[in-house]
């Protein structure tokens, strides 16, 4: 669509107001993480390290094996492996509820059935539900399962937390969606679920890009379940690594500001790659 | 005769049930076993007495502990801070919300980067964002005093968390930081399926962008407010991180979350701690209860 | 005794919410391959029909047959139907060639079959170049073509197609209704055919259904329902210009009859007389109706006078407009005329009417009086 | 030590060869130690290291789950009334070597209830202050003062002599910045329960009150920066290390090691350890010792056991010491490191050890942490200026009483 | 000196991406008040122009003026247009009302006054039941009004309208196109009007336009379009059925010319000697184009031997499909003939062709010659 100057001038206003705001504080982490402990204590004059070092990123990655750090040492390897773990936590546990939220979304979308209104009120109201009180219960569950410390009890359980708004946010989709290529298909000859595996998913895409995005990023910030779920390698998020550099006495800046750097890397990979399936409104010109 | 065909029996509604029935059962098994199942067993933990802990033998007791944590008075208090953050957080969230989703919508050169940078705030661990915040807000030698004093608008280190509402409202500042790009994400999913082609049509009868927000986009992203309401409000009524870092369990700044945490994990009490969380959890209920049945009217 | 290739609607109804009646107790029988053309204004539940048919809108009432196998209850793909959609309906994330080849790929045909149909298909509809565009890279025109190239391929037990030409130019519209019937033929399906088009209507199909409010007017050759309307609806709908329906009365004169209307007096025909509901209607009031091409300015037959009002050359024929003496001010009769006709705008003149091709019908209940 | 001997328990070494045990403690152990150990008892361990923060919470839940969770678990000073009130842990005494225990003796006291002791202490860690030697020298002064009289006059010394804020004290509303109102009431002479855990800390002659009021009035005289009253213990160290202020009060003994990490510091060499000050000559300081437990639920007690056992023995606590920096707690221990130079500060320490004892002498109740919990935010009120001490101490001892019907 | 109630298009060029040339190089202007209908074949780039012009998309190249006011860059609410989509673009979350009374809200129009110009089109449009449904309860058709409605309640400086008649029936097409002429005569704003119906284009069109492959054809008024096609083109788009156009010979016969075509050989009339192009290409081969409705069965003129292929009775005419003698066996002519000639299908018979209106294209370039 044809647009004046204004607009565009008040549309790059708002995309910088946007990236000013989001970025300022990452800003403070980046600097951080370039610093010493010492240059971080020193505060005001030393926001921006006089002396920019890799340090802490090396320690992450590297281990440290200096004596005395009050707790928070670094082991080699660790950092890395925590960030496949989150990483394929992410991923597996965004995909399976992708996949069990969609179906839902459109069973409760299209197809009219029996219980189904209630059913959807059921599950949608689970998301009001602190983590707090079914805490217990689930560990307990989890533990008689075998599935502490383990990558697929925990995925388990965020598909079982996120489903509900994932569910919620595909089902005001499939119902805006227009009905009549699904009906072609019907016609073509699909079962409904064939229709809905090759037009309606199809046609949800960008919608379910979005929320693609919003599952991710939503299981890898996540911290008090794998926490309380997690006690080795093994299955250990990046979150729940990064929070024992705190140390008793002791907080290691740098090191936590690197880390925090570090893991926002994959979810800005994420967000690039699935820039392009969400589509908008094509602008500007 | 009407109906009389019925005999023949309705393939194809029965397959519609049939299908629609397939189609959820994942979905309410992984929440009926892990979110359901463990619920239930968590109300009955929040009408049992805390047990041997607290010197008293296991039982049922009925409504007590929501009696006790009803009526505590720092619990009253926690309450009242709390509806404090969610209407702060909830309204700011989502009238910025709006704003980036609106902007992002539009397809322009560097918009993946805009993305990628929109959804740092979130991904960034909390650990480190609290670190972080509580370098900008340090009362001696935070960031924001420095600025400040640099550029002569204040002429001696503030202690920002200190009074009560100032507090709230730098607390409710970070909480909106780090939840912005979530809120911004449902709707820019929301976003997706508002047809291209109304744009064209409303600016061809006259309406410039600003209206063409008011009157197309605004209206067709009901369901999707719906939706960021809820999840604001959850959100903000459990606000926690934020808190803890910033101002520990000050009283002046503490959340019913914090207050649930306390009792929980720290005495261990999870008979009033559930039963506070549930509390919670009813509020929250009743609210995104209330949106969704005000946002309903349906679009199409 | 299975009737092959039929299409059999059984007293269908269809209540939307809301109270909306779209389609009310229509019976109808699609014979085997018979090329059926549905029409009726816009929103007396033509579409609706069709969806019903296809299995996408739930009957409210009746049964319908394919085949002579019910499939009222059945869902879509069980009914082996092709349709075509009003609003086209395209797959917007497939190509133009998958587009039409899903069908085909969901009744798992072999790869090269599937891909030979689609060509052929992508040639007669004049695709060829686009095969590989997605919809939305398409003009309205093209996208319609694309719709009906995904029923054709199927060859189908039915077809259904809704306006499926209307976004066409006339040049294309005319090609396209000889290649769906050469088609269909072939195939020998039966088809449902909505379409607004007179000429399609006449030229395509076996017999034409006139829809009005969701009721079934009349069914008949396309030849039946021109020539003899069952009433002034179908009469006023069918044809183009639509005919003239003017109020009249029909009196005795002498020892014919005659018809007066407005100022004028026609002198009715002997044949006439023979018609047995006419008779009742003696001396009094009737509506009369004129078809436009039934006007002439020279040649016998009875005369009107009028003043010009207004003409429209059609190039290959004139379009006049005309103001008869003797009638209410506004009243305004259509005549299609040769393009030689030498009128002008403005002025009077005296036209002359095909007595032999009047038509009567009751003023109130506007059925025809034959 | 004679390693073979010492590893083993009264149940036979062989029993427990091959079995694999659950460790889990918020500091990392290298795993060269961890090898060790299964050379000489043939137990492997599964070492799990957890965040600070965390370590409590997961014990927390799994406890009320009555789900296992690890076979030696952390156990801080503040669990004991709610752990074994709760009977979550294992009582110690018949596990553990005789000997073991008896040299753990002193620390263990915090780790007592009942009558059985429910850890064994492996970071003792306790409340004393780190100063500047530089700034004091600048100020003229020549040593620490012991008495709260000299710390004032000190103070004052200080600020003349161009340090704006001398003393650092944390004083958030979190468990760090409730500890320095523990620590000056057992300093100023007093306690905060008597022996049937009756509050007494709420009149304003009483050594909590003092010393609740002595912290507002530092605040108020500008002893401590304003922003102390949202300062948390590692920040307040940070502010410390920077070489902001001259005085830290109440903080922990490895502490010292970090002042002279120059990654760290700007004030290498200059920190010293000083004795918290009292009324008249050196205060009552308390410890905050952590130890080893072993949960009720715990699949190999006796393997649990004998990697407690190991850990105590002075050869392994001094590795480990030098990983961690957690102070060991067996005397043996602490006076082998005395001896071989290989404590910092370690005078000062040794000195300060003689005047630690537990904060609550029948240790800690099974209500402590919902005391302390509210005791952070009353406290926290209180130097803030939003609530009097009065009202805030009487609040708090309302609350506790009503905790202990 | 602006011009008002103009549109200007000045070398307007459209590229697509992936190298479609949707518009290339048009220049076009709808003078002060016109009703300049657009035709041309699907796909020809009616409705990227239409776009172009409303500002929905970017012009590649090339000049758009409103009222004289170049608006090339200038967003579509500053351009003061109304138009009607060819796939309705409704508003799915508003009621018909609202979607009609959207444009005049965005003009801040009182309320009383929005209220009476919407329920003045419902009625116009046949509207005035639905107008508290949503566009998805509504039919085809309906949904068309409702577009309709929207543009024509906005009285802006200039109309665009997209086949906007494409989904009615014909009669009420013949009213709407009356009603839409009213309308834009009373507003007297410049109308650029797409359609694919060769009555409205006849009828409605002050000037007639015809694009092909995105490049202008002809511009002229219906019957110039009609009568003196520039080429074989818009002879054979302009006129349904389609002009006939058959291979044939001018030859110098007698005095005379004649033309030979297949076997047939008819004597052409003096008045074609003085066509100057036509000289040129005496004893070469020509197109030769004979309009269906040229056709006769009795009367004089030229004549053609022909078996009868197939007859379509269209109620009011009969359009007869011919094979003539002599020529290529699939060789086909269209006549239109009055309804009562006397033709059986499979029959041999003569036709008589009218040789004063002939046409004559250059076989190559099918440039018309005149
Ligand atoms: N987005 C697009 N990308 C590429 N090509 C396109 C796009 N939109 C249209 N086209 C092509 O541009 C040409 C002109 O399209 P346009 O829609 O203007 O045709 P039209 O004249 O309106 O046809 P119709 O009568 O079928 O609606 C067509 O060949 C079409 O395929
Ligand atoms: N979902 C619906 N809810 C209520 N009424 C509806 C719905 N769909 C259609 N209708 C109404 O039912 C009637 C029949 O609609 P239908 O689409 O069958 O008409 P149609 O004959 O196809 O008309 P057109 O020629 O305009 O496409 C119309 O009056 C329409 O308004
Ligand atoms: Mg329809
Ligand atoms: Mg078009």
């Amino acid at each position: 669509m044809t647009t004046t100057l204004g607009m565009r001038v008040l549309k790059a206003l708002a995309v910088t107001l946007i990236v000013v705001w989001s970025l300022a504080p990452i800003v403070l982490g980046v600097t951080t993480s370039l610093s010493t402990q010492r240059e971080v204590n020193e505060g005001p004059s030393h926001w921006f390290p006089h002396h920019p070092t890799t340090q802490a990123y090396r320690a992450l990655i590297g281990g440290t094996t200096g004596e005395h750090s009050g707790g928070t040492v670094t082991q080699r390897g660790e950092f890395v492996q925590s960030m496949w773990v989150s990483a394929e936590l992410a991923l597996l546990s965004a995909g399976l509820t992708l996949v069990v939220a969609t179906m839902a979304a459109y069973a409760f979308g299209r197809l009219r059935f029996r219980f189904g209104g209630f059913l959807l009120a059921l599950l949608v109201g689970t998301m009001v539900v602190p983590i707090f009180v079914v805490v217990i219960a689930l560990f307990k569950l989890m533990a008689n399962a075998h599935l502490i410390d383990t990558k697929k009890g925990l995925v388990l359980v965020f598909v079982a937390t996120l489903t509900p708004l994932a569910t919620w946010l595909l089902y005001t989709q499939v119902r805006e969606m227009p009905a009549e290529p699904e009906e072609a298909a019907l016609i073509d000859g699909c079962r409904r679920w064939q229709a809905f595996v090759r037009v309606v998913i199809p046609q949800m895409s960008s919608g379910i890009a979005a929320v693609a995005a919003i599952l991710a990023l939503s299981v890898w910030g996540e911290f008090l379940i794998p926490l309380l779920l997690t006690q080795t390698q093994n299955a250990k998020p990046v979150t729940v690594l990064i929070t024992e550099y705190v140390g008793k006495y002791t907080t290691n800046y740098p090191i936590l500001a690197a880390g925090g750097v570090l893991a926002l890397i994959p979810p800005a990979l994420l967000a690039l790659a699935l820039n392009k399936r969400i589509t908008g409104m094509l602008a500007g010109s | 005769m009407p109906g009389r065909w019925n005999r023949e029996g309705d393939r194809s509604a029965r397959e519609t049930q049939i299908l629609g029935w397939i189609l959820v059962v994942p979905a309410m098994a992984a929440v009926g076993a892990l979110i359901l199942y463990p619920l239930v067993k968590g109300f009955q933990q929040s009408i049992q007495s805390g047990g041997i802990l607290f010197g008293e033998l296991p039982g049922y007791v009925g409504t007590r502990n929501y009696r006790d944590v009803l009526n505590d008075p720092t619990s009253r208090d926690a309450m009242r801070h709390t509806l404090e953050y969610v209407l702060l957080a909830v309204s700011l969230e989502l009238v910025l919300g709006i704003f980036v989703a609106v902007t992002l919508h539009r397809v322009f050169r560097g918009r993946g980067f805009v993305l990628a940078v929109l959804i740092l705030p979130w991904a960034l661990p909390s650990v480190v964002s609290g670190v972080l915040w509580r370098r900008v807000f340090d009362p001696d030698n935070g960031l924001l005093n420095s600025v400040l004093l640099h550029l002569h608008i204040i002429n001696q280190p503030q202690v920002w968390l200190a009074s009560g509402r100032g507090a709230i409202i730098y607390i409710t500042l970070v909480h909106v930081w780090g939840v912005l790009p979530l809120i911004s994400l449902i709707f820019l999913a929301g976003l997706q399926s508002v047809p291209d082609e109304v744009y064209s049509a409303s600016a061809v009868d006259g309406a410039g962008p600003w209206r063409q927000f008011r009157y197309i986009t605004l209206p067709l992203l009901r369901p999707s407010m719906a939706i960021a309401l809820t999840v604001g409000t959850l959100l903000a009524i459990s606000i926690f991180d934020e808190i803890y870092v910033l101002n520990g369990t000050a009283l002046n700044t503490r959340s019913i979350l914090i207050q649930v945490y306390n009792t929980t994990f720290v005495e261990a009490d999870f008979a009033h701690g559930t039963a506070l969380a549930f509390v919670l959890a009813a509020v929250t209920a009743v609210l995104g209860g209330f949106y969704a049945l005000a946002l309903r009217r349906s679009t199409v | 005794m299975t009737a092959t290739g039929t299409i059999t609607l059984e007293s269908v109804t269809k209540h939307f919410p809301g109270g909306v009646v779209a389609v009310d107790n229509l019976s109808l029988e699609v014979q085997p391959g018979e090329f059926l053309v549905l029409v009726g204004p816009s929103g007396c539940g033509k579409t609706t029909a069709l969806r019903m048919v296809a299995g996408l809108e739930p009957v409210t009432d009746g049964q319908i047959r394919i085949n002579d196998r019910v499939v009222t209850r059945l869902p879509p793909r069980d009914r082996d139907i092709a349709m075509v959609f009003q609003n086209y309906a395209l797959y917007a994330h497939m190509t133009v060639r998958n587009n039409m080849a899903f069908g085909l790929k969901m009744a798992r045909m072999p790869k090269d079959e599937i891909r030979r149909r689609v060509d052929e298909a992508a040639v007669m509809l004049g695709l060829t170049e686009l095969l590989n565009r997605k919809p939305r890279q398409l003009s309205g025109g093209q996208r319609q073509r694309v719709a009906m190239g995904r029923a054709i391929v199927r060859e189908p037990s039915a077809f259904l197609m809704d306006e499926p030409l209307s976004n066409l130019d006339a040049k294309l519209r005319v090609e396209m209704r000889g290649e769906i019937i050469r088609v269909q033929r072939r195939i020998a399906a039966p088809t449902l055919y909505v379409t607004h088009d007179q000429t399609e209507a006449m030229t395509m199909g076996d017999r034409v259904a006139i829809l009005r409010d969701g009721l079934l007017q009349q069914l008949g050759t396309p030849d039946q329902v021109y020539d003899r309307p069952v009433n002034a609806f179908v009469a006023g709908f069918i044809g183009s210009p639509s005919m003239n329906l003017l109020p009249a009365g029909l009196e005795a004169d002498g020892d014919g009859w005659a018809i007066s209307v407005g100022g004028a007096r026609l002198a009715a025909p002997k044949l006439l007389e023979q018609r047995r509901s006419l008779r009742g209607y003696l001396g009094k009031p009737v509506t009369l109706g004129i078809r436009p091409e039934d006007f002439g300015t020279d040649g016998g037959g009875g005369e009107i006078d009028v003043t010009v009002s207004r003409l429209e050359s059609l190039g290959s024929e004139l379009v006049a407009y005309l103001a008869p003496a003797g009638m209410a001010a506004d009243t305004l009769l259509t005549a299609r005329l040769e393009r030689r006709a030498s009128l002008a705008e403005g002025s009077a003149t005296r036209v002359t009417v095909d007595v032999d091709r009047l038509y009567f019908f009751d003023p109130d209940s506007g059925a025809a009086l034959t | 030590g004679g390693s073979s001997s010492s590893s083993g328990s009264s149940a036979s070494s062989e029993s427990i060869r091959g079995q694999t045990i659950t460790v889990l403690v918020p500091y990392v152990m290298p795993q060269k130690l961890l090898n060790q150990f299964t050379a000489e008892t043939g137990v492997n361990v599964n070492y799990v290291r957890t965040g600070w923060d965390a370590t409590h919470n997961k014990l927390i839940v799994a406890n009320t789950a009555k789900t296992y969770i690890a076979d030696v678990a952390e156990f801080d000073w503040s669990f004991t009334g709610q752990f074994a009130g709760a009977g979550w842990v294992e009582p110690l005494d018949n596990l553990l070597p005789a000997k073991t225990l008896a040299d753990l003796k002193s620390t263990d006291a915090a780790f007592v209830s009942g009558g059985k002791t429910y850890a064994a202490c492996y970071s003792n860690d306790f409340r004393l202050s780190m100063y500047n030697k530089q700034m004091f020298a600048k100020a003229g002064i020549t040593s620490f003062p012991a008495t709260f009289d000299e710390l004032a006059t000190d103070i004052q010394k200080l600020q003349a002599s161009g340090v704006k804020y001398p003393l650092q004290i944390p004083m958030a509303a979190t468990e760090g910045g409730i500890t320095p109102w523990y620590l000056l009431t057992l300093a100023m002479g007093g306690q905060l329960f008597d022996q049937n855990l009756k509050p007494v800390f709420q009149t304003p002659d009483s050594a909590g009150y003092k010393a609740l009021q002595w912290e507002a009035d530092a605040v108020k005289n500008g002893w401590v920066s304003p922003g102390s009253v949202a300062l948390n213990d590692d920040v307040a160290l940070n502010d410390f290390l920077a070489g902001q202020s001259a005085i830290l009060f109440a903080t922990g003994p490895g502490n010292l090691p970090t002042a002279n990490d120059p990654s760290q510091s700007s004030i290498v060499g200059k920190a010293a350890l000083g004795l918290v000050p009292g009324v008249d000559g050196p205060g009552a300081s308390f410890g905050l010792p952590e130890g080893l437990s072993i949960p009720v639920t715990a699949k190999h007690k006796a393997a649990a056991a004998a990697f407690i056992n190991w850990w105590e023995q002075p050869k392994n606590a001094i590795a480990i010491y030098k990983t961690q920096g957690s102070l060991p707690c067996g005397t043996s221990t602490i006076k082998q490191m005395v001896a071989t130079g290989q404590l910092q500060g370690g005078d000062v320490l040794n000195q300060e050890l003689t005047h630690v004892g537990p904060l609550f002498q029948a240790g800690a109740p099974i209500w402590y942490s919902q005391f302390s919990a509210d005791a952070q935010g009353l406290a926290n009120a209180a130097v803030k200026g939003q609530m009097s001490v009065q009202d805030a101490l009487t609040q708090l001892a309302d609350k506790a009483s009503a905790r202990t019907q």
